[in-house]
């Protein structure tokens, strides 16, 4: 069987991640509207994703795809309660900028 | 150039060209169209990597689910126009910097680190098929498998509390 | 038998007196202090026909830690001291009510556990384990029992916490840097690095901050007078009495044999440091006002002369500093125990306001008398044993110490007496002082007795220690 | 030997024990048998130190007692040991004789005295700490009495414990005698670095046969035993505590501050005689202080009005005598001014005593006088007395203080002249006391005239014993022909070698101190009888007299440079230094605090600002961990 990364390479899958992320890092420290903050934090975390199956694939082993599997389902979860969260937030400010979010300030 | 690389090629550009515009949009309406584009370009590397499960998987918990969840918060706020005032330039400034900053870091690494590829082996094992996936994942991994399940419980129960109404207090 | 069984002792007496109620708990706490002496002289007996009555356990694996109780000399001398005096101490309570007294025996009875396993305890780790664990149950028994101003007290024992807790942590980054060298922190394998002469000054300032906060050696007494002060008097006692020789016993134990090169080399300013500390707590002694105070000053000049005593590094130096060690335990407590008894009285503890004393009651004026000649080391008491042996040892480094070290004889003698006069002497007072009571008087009485007997014949605690200080010598003299 | 050791414990413990009985019984046996048995202990030491002396003869090297280890220092053991040779036991004579003597007195005197048990019982203790000092085998037993009997001189000073300023006087005693145990102590240690052994006899043979001792240590060791000694036996600098003792009852001044305790200092350089025999240095030291202290403390008796004062001073001064024989090696001289001093001493105090006890407390002399009719024992002991003390020939002073003189013109012209006028001084000063006191009329008030009386004999029969000692003291070493000389040869090996002729100048040395002696006592009468001249009152005295009258200001002055310094320091230290040192340590507190409080500001709440930092420390992590490769 062909390996597809004979043809393609894990570094381009390398650099294609990093610079993923890099994205969604700066989408979280460009952006003051939650949602696309959260928005690129799943930016963030497909790239992670997406490396892991490059790095299955490249070992031949389905240990990261499983990995993967459970980042999605943490990912969901997280994403459900984190928009919850931004929604009694927004019921309660009316607003969902970050930067009116300093109630944790000591 | 083969026929592979030039579709990985198209895919990658889809996938950045969406991430960033998902980061640029005004409207967060638009934002998470392009991000579903972004996440079915992914579903299509891992279907170039031959991880189908992974890809149906990606696309009715990304593009379904979540994205349906970020479209509907979206429109419960009514935030389907720009109300966002911008960040001062300062802060754009830094966001700019550490950008580059952690792209520089991160890519200046990998390209100083020891070049892993060579030949890649192909042991034609069946790693990835569904039924492959299913018997590490019960075997293997049950008990994360389980806790996964109860976290999704509990994430559940968590965003029904979250979201109800609280009674005024009198 | 061997010597985990007087921790045990300590330990299930705390719980015990703990468990045992608030009436019940004074006598139980001193059943089981007076069951570790009894306890504690039995394994004296044991280890002077030549048993091993150590006690050393595998306890942590990683990293590796041995649960170790080394019973020398030196270790058993400072058992004797703490197990003899903790009933004294528990007796001396006995005329005072305490609300929460449960908690308080138990606590007394704890930190002498505490106390016990510091002189006992070989392998680093365990070592400051103990060391710390004897500040807790002071800290409580400080602030919870202690007498003034609430806020004044919480500020004076809060200081000394983080003060002496602060310093002990500079010990510990030494034993972690002594470990990473040696792979073990017991006192043996320690013994065997051969750390360079610089290591050597850095482990032994870390051990000198965490030590010289706890003797007290100036200039880090502050903490001394306040807490002396504001803690109930058998706080004070057990602070004075047993807590300040942890860390001259500490000193000798391991400061010294650990870092040679740099206990050499810096000999002379720390023998100074000790002697600026005789003269310097000696005239702050003088003008105190408040009785606590003045003992917790003379206190700070007695330890300052048993600390230039260790650092001279010769036989006879460790020596009188042993002697010196047990015999200020003994007086000071005794000390502590008068200015509790005419605090019972007069409910004050400023001399101004005490005087004419002695008509009244002349047995007790006796008992304090000699409490403060014992105080200022009148020969045939324990106390001119243990000084005259270490003045002796500073003349041998210099005779300027000796002359220096020995104004305390001066001075202590001008500031015990003045205080004496003013607390005793004079017209008789006019507020009623009702004659001791007989636990008054036989606490006072025994001390004095052991005071007097080891003054004239201090030949068994001499011939108990001298093995092992001569041991711990030809570590600090090892070639390295 | 077991026999010896047993009566030297007798010897030793009998006043201890006299001194416990009294502490814990003596209040319930009652005033007489409280006396009777404190004094009886006593006797029982006299008996068994004439039990010794009986035997010394036959045993020229002594008796030496070790009972048990007692201190351990690395180059030598000291032991609590006993040593009976000629010198210890001449002196518990003397000190357990005239001991028992004013104990009897005491009966008497305190008789009155609430807390006469308590009385005795430090007289016990004082004579057992005295005992302990004579018979110590070592410098460190010696020591033991040495601070004891410190201690009972300030428990017998401030007994009368309801007057503070008797208070004050006893802790000044203490402390000036503190300063001389340091020196003492300071001495010990060097000769113990220097010979390793603090033995009399170790040392001894150490110190003769050592071929190489540094000279200039053994002198520092002299020398810081000389101030010791000088602290003991109230000598310049540190006599001024000597005149303030006589805050204690009088029994006390005669037995302690006269007779015995003072003296213990030309016992130490006595037993150490070997030792300061090496050091010329210091015994020329030791005679100027022993003279200029004789000469000073005479010119402050002249002016005194206090009859325990001028007796104190007149102490001082004798004990200065002793010191100037000492420093010029004639230790035999200075025993022997020791014992005939501790004789007529004694007697002249309790005879104040006497006075004092029948003018119930009076002791100005101005308010004295005409006490010769009413007290006529007491006026013909004190007289005996003060012609001893004056240098009368035939009684016992006079051989005594003539051999000093001697001794000082063979050595040293100056210190002879000056010893001199202290000597003549000395006779003008007692007689000037003998006139006030018991010649002219009464000046007291006449409730005090009614009841003037003879003492009961329990006080007037030490008064004649001591007075019929004061007169034949001497005999024990007449000149030619020393009884004392060859008596003392075992342990003052010089004086084999000595020659003790009489010539032509010693006759002439001797009618000039006869001379001048009679010249004093001549001035006196002059003043107070023929003139009828009373001392003026305090307010009145001016030029030097009232320097010598204020004795030079010397307290001031030591008021002024030393305890005066010492307090204000004091109170520096305590007011500021430490409540710097506290600050310091508040301001790590402090510093502490601000940096938490300025480093809150940072955590803001913004998100964007910690997500910020948070990515730089993520690339400052990664590229740490890259580069560190």
């Amino acid at each position: 069987m062909n390996n597809i990364l004979n043809h393609i390479g894990i570094e381009n899958y390398i650099f294609l991640s990093v610079i993923l992320f890099c994205i969604g890092v700066f989408g979280v420290l460009y952006r003051r509207n939650a949602i696309i903050v959260f928005m690129s934090i799943e930016i963030m975390l497909n790239a992670v994703n997406l490396l892991f199956v490059a790095f299955s694939t490249y070992h031949q082993d389905a240990q990261g795809q499983v990995f993967v599997f459970f980042s999605m389902a943490v990912a969901a979860a997280e994403v459900a309660v984190g928009l919850a969260i931004l929604v009694s937030i927004f019921r309660n400010l009316g607003s969902i900028t970050i930067d009116n979010l300093k109630n944790l300030k000591g | 150039m083969s026929t592979i690389l030039i579709i990985f090629c198209v895919l990658a550009a889809i996938t950045l060209s969406t991430a960033f515009l998902t980061i640029f949009s005004k409207n967060p309406i638009h934002s998470a169209i392009y991000l579903v584009i972004c996440f079915f370009s992914i579903a299509g590397h891992y279907l170039l990597l031959n991880s189908q499960f992974l890809a149906i998987v990606h696309i009715i918990v990304y593009s379904g689910a979540i994205m349906i969840l970020f479209l509907f918060t979206i429109m419960l706020m009514n935030l389907n126009e720009e109300r966002e005032v911008h960040r001062p330039r300062i802060t754009r400034l830094g966001a700019i910097v550490s950008f580059c900053l952690i792209c520089l870091v991160l890519i200046a690494i990998f390209i100083n680190s020891k070049p892993i590829v060579g030949e890649y082996v192909t042991t034609g094992e069946d790693y990835q098929s569904i039924k492959v996936l299913g018997k590490i994942l019960l075997n293997e991994y049950m008990v994360p498998f389980e806790f996964a399940s109860i976290l999704l419980l509990v994430a559940m129960i968590g965003t029904v509390l979250l979201s109800k109404k609280e009674k005024l207090q009198k | 038998m061997n010597v985990s069984l007087i921790l045990i002792i300590l330990l299930v007496g705390a719980f015990a007196t703990y468990l045992a109620g608030d009436k019940l708990a004074s006598k139980m706490a001193l059943f089981f202090g007076l069951a570790a002496a009894g306890a504690s002289i039995v394994l004296l007996n044991h280890y002077n026909l030549g048993e091993n009555i150590s006690f050393i356990n595998q306890w942590i694996t990683q990293p590796n830690i041995s649960f170790a109780l080394k019973a020398d000399g030196l270790s058993m001398a400072m058992l004797l001291l703490t197990t003899a005096l903790t009933p004294i101490i528990i007796f001396s309570s006995f005329g005072n009510q305490y609300k929460k007294s449960k908690s308080f025996y138990a606590l007394i009875l704890f930190m002498s556990f505490a106390m016990a396993g510091t002189f006992l305890a070989s392998d680093g780790l365990l070592y400051y384990i103990f060391w710390e664990l004897s500040l807790i149950p002071i800290y409580f028994i400080a602030l919870i029992w202690g007498n003034g101003d609430t806020e004044e007290r919480k500020k004076a024992v809060v200081k000394f916490f983080i003060y002496t807790l602060a310093g002990s942590l500079f010990m510990l980054v030494a034993f972690v840097y002594m470990y990473q060298q040696a792979g073990s922190l017991l006192l043996e394998d320690l013994y065997k690095l051969n750390l360079s002469a610089t290591e050597q000054l850095w482990i032994f300032l870390a051990f000198f901050l965490a030590y010289a906060i706890k003797i007290p050696l100036i200039p880090f007494h502050t903490w001394q007078a306040n807490v002396y002060q504001k803690a109930p008097t058998v706080g004070t006692m057990l602070l004075s009495g047993i807590m300040l020789k942890m860390g001259l016993y500490s000193v000798i134990r391991w400061q010294l044999p650990l870092a040679p090169l740099a206990a050499k080399e810096y000999m002379y300013i720390f023998i100074g440091l000790g002697i600026a500390g005789v003269i310097y707590g000696s005239i702050v002694a003088l003008r105190q006002k408040d009785l606590k105070k003045l003992l917790a000053y003379s206190s700070l000049a007695h330890v300052g002369l048993i600390a230039a005593g260790t650092y001279t590094l010769t036989l006879d130096g460790l020596r009188g500093a042993v002697l010196q060690m047990i015999a200020h335990g003994f007086v000071v407590v005794g000390l502590f125990y008068v200015a509790e008894i005419i605090f019972r009285r007069y409910e004050t503890r400023a001399i101004a306001e005490m005087g004419g004393i002695r008509p009244q009651s002349p047995k007790f004026t006796s008992m304090f008398l000699i409490l403060v000649l014992a105080s200022v080391a009148l020969p045939s008491t324990f106390n001119f044993v243990g000084e005259f042996t270490v003045l002796y040892s500073l003349s041998q480094i210099n005779i300027w110490f000796a002359v220096l070290g020995g104004t305390t004889i001066i001075l202590g003698a001008y500031y015990m007496l003045k205080m004496f006069q003013h607390a005793m002497l004079g017209e008789t007072n006019s507020k009623i002082f009702a004659d001791v009571t007989f636990n008054e008087g036989l606490t006072l009485v025994l001390i004095i007795g052991v005071l007097f007997f080891f003054g004239m014949y201090p030949k068994p605690i001499t011939d108990l220690i001298t093995p092992s200080l001569e041991e711990i010598l030809t570590q600090i003299n090892r070639i390295n | 030997m077991e026999m010896n050791t047993n009566i030297a414990l007798v010897l030793v413990l009998a006043p201890f024990l006299g001194f416990l009985i009294n502490v814990f019984f003596g209040k319930s046996l009652g005033k007489w048998l409280s006396g009777i048995i404190g004094t009886f202990s006593v006797v029982v030491s006299f008996i068994a130190t004439a039990y010794f002396f009986s035997g010394i003869s036959a045993q020229p090297e002594g008796i030496h007692i070790s009972l048990f280890d007692w201190i351990q220092i690395s180059n030598f053991n000291v032991d609590f040991g006993f040593q009976l040779d000629q010198l210890s036991i001449l002196w518990l004579l003397f000190v357990t004789g005239i001991g028992s003597l004013i104990h009897l007195y005491s009966i008497s005197y305190m008789h009155d005295d609430e807390n006469m048990h308590q009385f005795f019982a430090y007289l016990n203790l004082f004579i057992f700490f005295m005992i302990t000092l004579v018979i110590g085998s070592n410098l460190l037993v010696m020591f033991i009495g040495w601070e004891g009997v410190g201690l009972c001189s300030y428990l017998l000073i401030g007994f009368w414990h309801k007057n503070q300023e008797y208070n004050d006087a006893a802790k000044k005693a203490f402390i000036m005698n503190r300063i001389g145990d340091l020196g003492l102590l300071v001495g010990i240690f060097i000769l113990g670095n220097l010979f390793s052994t603090v033995d009399f006899t170790t040392l001894k043979t150490a110190i003769t046969t050592a071929p190489d001792y540094n000279d200039f240590w053994v002198a520092v060791a002299a020398l810081a035993l000389f101030i010791g000694a000088c602290g003991k036996s109230a000598q310049i600098p540190l006599y001024t505590w000597l005149p303030d003792a006589m805050a204690g009852p009088t029994p006390v001044s005669a037995l302690i501050h006269a007779a015995t305790m003072v003296t213990a200092g030309i016992f130490m350089i006595t037993r150490l005689n070997f030792l300061f025999d090496l050091t010329p240095s210091v015994q020329s030291i030791i005679a100027i202080v022993g003279a200029v202290t004789a000469l000073v403390a005479a010119t402050i008796g002249l002016v005194q009005n206090d009859i325990k004062k001028v007796l104190a001073y007149s102490t001082v001064s004798q004990l200065g005598l002793m010191f100037l024989a000492l420093g010029l090696g004639a230790y035999e001289v200075a025993v022997f001014h020791v014992i005939t001093h501790a004789f007529f001493k004694a007697c002249l105090f309790l005879g104040s005593g006497s006075v004092i006890h029948a003018l119930h407390g009076e002791q100005d002399m101005r308010n004295m006088g005409g006490l010769k009719k009413a007290m006529p024992i007491t006026f013909v002991t004190m007289l005996v007395a003060s012609l001893a003390i004056s240098g009368v020939p035939l009684f016992s002073g006079f051989f005594s203080k003539d051999e000093v003189l001697l001794v000082a013109f063979h050595h040293n012209i100056p210190l002879w002249i000056v010893a001199s006028i202290a000597s003549i001084m000395t006779a003008f000063y007692m007689f000037r006391l003998m006139f006030l006191t018991f010649f002219q009329e009464f000046r007291g008030t006449s409730a005090q005239k009614h009841h003037l009386h003879e003492s009961p004999s329990l006080i007037t029969i030490p008064l004649i014993v001591l007075a019929i000692l004061a007169t034949i003291g001497g005999l024990i070493s007449l000149p030619g022909n020393s009884w004392l000389n060859g008596y003392l040869t075992p342990v003052l090996p010089k004086l084999a070698n000595a020659e003790h002729h009489l010539g032509t100048t010693e006759y002439i040395l001797m009618a000039i101190a006869v001379i001048g002696g009679l010249v004093g006592i001549g001035i006196a009468y002059a003043k107070y009888i023929k003139q009828n001249t009373v001392p003026t009152e305090d307010a009145e005295i001016t030029g030097f007299s009232k320097v010598l009258y204020n004795k030079y200001y010397v307290d001031e002055f030591y008021e002024a440079i030393f305890v005066k310094p010492i307090n204000v320091l004091s109170r520096f230290f305590r007011d500021t230094i430490e409540t710097a040192l506290s600050a310091l340590v508040f301001g790590f507190g402090k510093v502490t605090n601000e940096i938490s409080y300025q480093g809150k500001k940072i955590q803001n709440g913004s998100i964007g600002l910690y997500l910020f930092v948070f990515v730089l420390g993520l690339c400052a992590i990664v590229s740490y961990l890259f580069l560190a490769q």
